[in-house]
């Protein structure tokens, strides 16, 4: 039997190698052209405890991942006892011929046989894309690509468990997991959120990033840092996360396009740098990536918990604009979004991302960075005579010199200041800096993205979203309309500013109107009721440190029988 | 070039009396004697009365939060490594709020001048503790006396290796402004912490007091000798040594970055061929 | 002529002691038994500049400060031209002979004549207090309680001064500023917001509190410190604040009521421990004063600009409550309030006040301490068997144990953990946890200070606010009945959580509801929208760093002209 | 008396091999070694693998934020001075996110322990440079290596007079036990900053080679002696002394409050009428 598609668990222990097999085989599946969602849950330790890697591999466009496991690759015995319950019927459980366990769709594995234990990790891989049909040469020169640097010995170890792992598949295993082959398939990336995020910034002229590592952050600046040399950028870890906000507003200052990345508790941590850089009207991007809090919380979760705090994070009141990704794409072209907005209106721009999709790997059309240019800071030169930072303009936004690039002096100032940029605690001049400020919200306001509709017009039932849901609502809004039902969505990938005029129709033309949000109090369905005074019918939230599924939509809906 | 007129002349919103008016005099004497432009050099300062001393120059200025003028200023250095980089504030701002970056700071051996108006008090919030106060000082946040001792420094800026370590005294115009010229000619960090009466919350540590105490160092001390410069830092109760304690030839910060050696992040283009090779690496 | 009420103004740079006249003159008031209402207006510096320290004097109950001036003392000229346009009909300037301004309703006073320079301020309030017709014993009784532990020689030449300028304008001014003598004056206090919150804390049995200095909170800290080996506490200046809120969380799980104070810049670097507060389950109460931003903005001026902050700060989610004094004895009663729903709730609970409110003296009748009871951390003991910290309850409240008081071992933790204590990554435990700290939010909601209701029902025009703004607000609704219209108002000082069933019918029976706060945006009038759906027609915003008057909302309203 | 299963048995977060299991096994012994029960003990921690400890260990927990375990830690010993409190945490914990409260607890001298769990690596978030990694180490954080020079939280302590500094090595978990003993014993502030291999994330700094390095000071050193304290505890490049470097009787922070001599704030009385007299003044 051949499949569409096929969703394939790897569950064992941090430091068995999971990780490894996962990315290699999402890798050859997207080289042999499918598509894929990967979702990644792993523990706040380096070793032990159970982690999983799951791609959903498609010969079809996929936009989330899925619930339901088809093959599962257990490295060992907890990962059957945790999981038992969410293979598919037909499904197959890959496993290690000494953990002795023997069920009706198990496939013991040999591995003592046919590899050292140092690559039973490989061997897995081996037999998992012999099973699904994956051209052994594409899994070979991808196994190359990862380990090409390293060890030769390993190298050749390693194509050689491959080999024989996949050869005793061919001969020992059943036929009905094959996946439908893509005749000329189209080459695309594999890459997620954190890959994406980076890739959009270096696209944008990014020249400083600094940060403190907090999951799930850290890999947007790893993958920064790993091109810092060839892009023309230093990305530097600082002592603290107000030493790396601080720092990114200096730099921006003097002119180098910049960011920060951070989580919830290093995020508060930079919330006064946040009105820093309203203050001093100096231009930055800040990728958050929620993760479930209070305080620690769960670290290597995830969640949409912190949007209020990016709303209102900062003392004072100023504009801002919060972009909110809900694909691989959008990673991509909102971090360049943010860089454009944040130049062109000089303050804080964020970037509200999540565990689930910094770490989801995605099949993505190459993007085309040939015909984007990147931002420039600073708008004008002058010489000689007074310059004015702060000069009050029509639109809020000053003429922007940089130090040092000609005669002109410029004075960026914390404290209320004058024109010039000079301390000043007269009422009325201040009245005339706050509403200039202010003023920069109409700017964004023309630039806002306008939610997407999703679905159908005036339908039963409407799902509102927002960030990294949006795959899970468009797979649920199809799973409604397959119960016959008229079924729409409208997703949010900017929520801030938001503009009723966008959307109050569309609200209103609904049946029911239904907030799905990963967060515990419905946290956009708040904001939506503060702008456009609707409340929504319903919510279906999701806070266990999990991504929202459109299975999970769906029970919680009441649409189908919870399992 | 720049003459001492260049750099302005502003009204000041310190107390008459105050020892930063003195600070303000011999940094803008040793900016004129450096031959650089205005326009080529940034101050950074963070908040508090020393902080507003920017704000009375002809130069570029950051006058950002409270405690973090080092962290701007190490940017803006990184992003722009031709821009001369000062940074200034008080004793609070830098050893209090900022304590952490001023280690980090030295760690780094960012080429940045860092000048300490050191009053032994916050004095813009009216005369509370600040980290270099003297132990058993009375404040009113304070009325059983300060209980920890007090912060040095100097001596932490010598036992971390910093690149220069001096101390001066404002009421010795000449003298600071001599230290400051070197401090702001040698390539990498450079502490100048500076004594400096507040006439309105310290009533110990006076201009008679740091005057009586203060002695510069001898031609002949040698301040690379680190050894010395250990013992040197440390005398505090009766003598005080100023002048520079310390320093060595250490790398600044930026010229470990190879991405540096051909011009200034700010000067850099975007390397299209470049982020596509990046891009097709997830091929 | 005998006036009910006066209103005095002092002005002059920094340094020449106009805070000394101001306190004196203030106290002396009281003893005698008037009201009043002190608006104090200082720059960031310590000399020089210009302040104002400005006392309504009244034989009759006042709420708010006047803008409007009866006596201006002007300790220099610039004084004079930046306060003319103030001065009342009928009203008198008085000055020093030697600034040669001679003009009609100037009364020019010999100072050099009268004493040294150094005792100018004294001579000062010589005259004054002879003008109006305090009585000299009072005044002279007040003058040795301030300098009474100071300098002899210098007390005697105080009296001296005091004597001869009260002598000389016995003499030489005119009879028409005389306030209406109360017979037998009423013993009350002359406490200033920052006063009230620090006795409040103390009579609710604070025992550490921390905080790094910043206006206007500080003098928080100040009071305390000054009582803090009467009072068995520890008042503790940290390195930083975010060392502050962290010590005090440490304070607090050990078993000693605890409290920071801060401002906005302040606050932000707090914002994690907020979290951490709710995370871990750790009484605090944060008096949150503040001043006008964004970053260091106006640090002297005042400002209602950070009530969102306080509403969402803290990654994560979990309740709390938000407490906004408006009026002296508020500030007391309500940090008593903060202090019980803090150890009762155990998690973060705020006081929101503002420099306005911080630095506004005023004649209080005295708290009756006796008969209220501080509040205990800690509820149960137990011996041997192992302790829930976290013990899941119907109102998610788990008894509360302290380490080191038995043997039951104390484990509290940021990350997310089970009942116990001890880190836990299970969805379902975090699910269970979640809700048990969000339950909280029904307890806390039972104990929600109810808005008040002012003036008229049904009326014309209902005036809505929150915090300092109240006496303000009740002066504006006497005046706007005055032009017969029907008035009223609704003033929270309780801003979270808000319930909407006990307000939303009086702002349906209003003609026209009008916001009035001290922010630029309509902070709380975003607030109602959200909670009640309910947009307000009218918002009446301030936002120049000065407190919001009577006169400011009947010239923005329209009801009476711009002048 | 307790005895050292009171103090628990749990299974750990950890990797095999790592240094950590050692130090927890020190720690338990050197508590049934002090005579304090389980219920009598507070650890603070932070943030980190190192932070993990206390969860491991039958006692009083705290484990707050990452890089604050001494503010959190100091409060608690403030309101309750009867605690033992010990804050135990990672070197980014202690010396990168925390550096400022570090530099605060050696000035304040509260008798706390602080252990420094110093793998010279950011374990729990997978290998990036702590500031105690060395110059030039590479990790895919810093792929052009570290540009910043290690800090040495020995030297940083003596330089202050901390009231006791000692360095030690989980690979010798006898001495390092009865090091941990001594700085409990302590009265004051007590740096105990501990070698610890990551297998995971640190493959310069391994067990062999911490092995090769250290060495315990001679029986005869002596901790009181700054001036030589200070060169000790500069060694590093080629051997790396263990043991108590510096020692002195600095005051404990706690005993400077008068408020205190009667005992700790938590088992104060709100004295009513003490108020009303503060309310009075007022009058
Ligand atoms: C985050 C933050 N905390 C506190 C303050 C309040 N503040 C302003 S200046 C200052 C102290 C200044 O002392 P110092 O740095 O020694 O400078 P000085 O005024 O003595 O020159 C403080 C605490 C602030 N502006 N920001
Ligand atoms: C405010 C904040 N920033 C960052 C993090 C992420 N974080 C958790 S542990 C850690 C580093 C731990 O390093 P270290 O203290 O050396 O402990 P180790 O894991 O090496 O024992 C970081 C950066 C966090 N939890 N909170
Ligand atoms: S308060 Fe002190 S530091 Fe500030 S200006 Fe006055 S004398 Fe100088
Ligand atoms: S990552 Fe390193 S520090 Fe963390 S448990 Fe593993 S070996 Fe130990
Ligand atoms: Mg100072
Ligand atoms: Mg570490």
């Amino acid at each position: 039997m051949e499949r569409d598609e096929l969703n394939i668990m790897i569950g064992g222990a941090a430091g068995q190698g999971l990780d490894t097999i996962g990315q290699i085989l999402s890798k050859s599946l997207v080289r042999e052209g499918y598509f894929i969602a990967v979702t990644q849950r792993y523990l706040s330790r380096i070793r032990g405890g159970h982690n999983t890697f799951t791609i959903r591999a498609s010969a079809n466009e996929v936009n989330a991942s899925k619930e339901q496991i088809d093959i599962l690759i257990a490295l060992n015995e907890e990962t059957i006892n945790i999981h038992r319950n969410e293979l598919a019927s037909g499904s197959v459980v890959l496993l290690d011929k000494a953990l002795k366990i023997e069920e009706k769709d198990f496939l013991s594995i040999p591995l003592k046989e046919l590899t050292a234990k140092k690559y039973y990790n490989i061997a897995a891989l081996g037999i998992v894309c012999s099973i699904i049909g994956l051209d052994i040469h594409t899994v070979e020169s991808t196994l190359d690509y990862f380990f090409g640097k390293k060890n030769e010995d390993d190298a050749k170890e390693n194509l050689k468990a491959l080999a024989s792992s996949y050869e005793w598949a061919l001969k020992n295993s059943q036929d009905n997991y094959k996946l439908k082959r893509i005749d000329r398939p189209v080459q695309r990336l594999m890459m997620n959120g954190n890959e994406a995020i980076a890739l959009g910034a270096m696209s944008s002229g990014l020249r400083f990033a600094s940060f403190y590592p907090m999951s799930p952050s850290t890999s947007i600046m790893i993958n920064l840092a790993a091109n810092a040399e060839k892009m023309g950028m230093i990305v530097e870890q600082a002592e603290d996360e107000i030493s790396a906000i601080n720092m990114a507003l200096g730099a921006s200052f003097a002119g180098a396009p910049a960011m920060v990345s951070t989580s919830g508790g290093g995020f508060a941590l930079m919330i006064e740098g946040v009105s820093l850089s309203a203050m001093t009207e100096t231009p930055i991007v800040i990728a958050l990536a929620q993760r479930p809090g209070p305080a620690t919380g769960l670290p290597t979760g995830t969640e949409q918990g912190d949007l209020n705090l990016a709303l209102y994070a900062g003392h004072g009141e100023f504009p801002r604009a919060i972009f909110c990704p809900g694909s691989i794409e959008e990673c991509f072209y909102l971090t360049r979004k943010a860089f454009e907005q944040a130049e062109k209106n000089q303050g804080p721009v964020f970037i509200l991302t999540d565990q689930y999709l910094a770490d989801s790997y995605r099949a993505v059309d190459p993007f085309d960075i040939e015909s984007l240019p990147p931002v420039t800071a600073g708008e004008s030169k002058m010489d000689g005579s007074l310059y004015e930072r702060y000069a009050i303009t029509p639109g809020g936004i000053s003429p922007r010199l940089l130090p040092g690039m000609s005669k002109g002096l410029v004075i960026a100032d914390s404290d209320e200041h004058n024109a010039i940029g000079h301390i000043t605690e007269d009422p009325y001049l201040r009245v005339q800096m706050v509403n200039k400020r202010l003023k920069k919200a109409e700017g964004i306001k023309n630039d806002v993205i306008a939610p997407e509709r999703l679905g159908d017009e005036d339908p039963e039932i409407l799902l509102v979203s927002w960030g990294s849901t949006r795959g899970a609502v468009i797979e649920a809004i199809s799973m409604i309309k397959a119960l016959n039902h008229t079924a729409g969505g409208l997703h949010f990938s900017q929520v801030w500013p938001i503009i009723p005029e966008q959307f109050e129709g569309i609200l209103e033309g609904a049946g029911e109107v239904i907030c799905v949000e990963g967060n515990a109090t419905g946290q956009f369905a708040g904001l939506l009721r503060k702008e456009t005074g609707f409340s929504v019918h319903k919510k279906l939230l999701r806070y266990d440190g999990l991504p929202i599924t459109p299975e999970f939509i769906m029970r919680k809906s009441g649409l189908i029988n919870q399992s | 070039m720049a003459v001492i007129e260049d750099f302005g002349k502003y009204e000041t919103a310190w107390c008459p009396g105050c020892g930063n008016h003195s600070i303000l005099a011999a940094l803008k004497a040793s900016l004129a004697a450096s031959g650089l432009e205005p326009h080529e050099i940034l101050i950074v300062s963070g908040i508090g009365q020393a902080a507003k001393t920017p704000h009375y120059l002809n130069v570029n200025v950051f006058n950002g939060l409270h405690g973090r003028s080092l962290p701007a200023a190490t940017g803006a250095k990184l992003a722009n490594s031709r821009l001369k980089v000062i940074a200034e504030s008080g004793d609070g701002c830098n050893y209090g709020e900022g304590g952490n970056h001023f280690l980090s700071a030295i760690r780094r051996n960012i080429n940045i001048t860092l000048l300490v108006h050191n009053n032994q008090i916050y004095g813009l919030t009216k005369g509370q503790a600040s980290p270099t106060t003297q132990e058993d000082f009375i404040t009113k946040a304070q009325p059983g006396g300060v209980h920890a001792s007090a912060f040095n420094p100097v001596q932490i800026a010598v036992a971390m290796k910093a690149g220069f370590v001096a101390r001066a005294f404002s009421g010795r115009e000449r003298h600071l402004s001599k230290i400051i010229g070197e401090g702001i000619a040698h390539n990498g960090f450079a502490l100048i912490d500076i004594l400096q009466p507040c006439v309105s919350f310290n009533k110990v540590n006076t201009f008679a007091w740091y005057d009586k105490k203060c002695y510069e160092l001898p031609d002949d001390y040698d301040p690379t000798n680190w050894d010395i410069a250990v013992k040197k830092a440390s005398e505090w109760e009766d003598k005080i040594p100023v002048g520079i304690i310390y320093r060595n030839n250490r790398k600044p910060y930026d010229e470990h970055f190879s991405v540096l050696k051909d011009g200034p992040l700010t000067e850099k283009k975007t390397d299209m061929d470049a982020l596509s090779k990046i891009m097709e690496g997830y091929g």
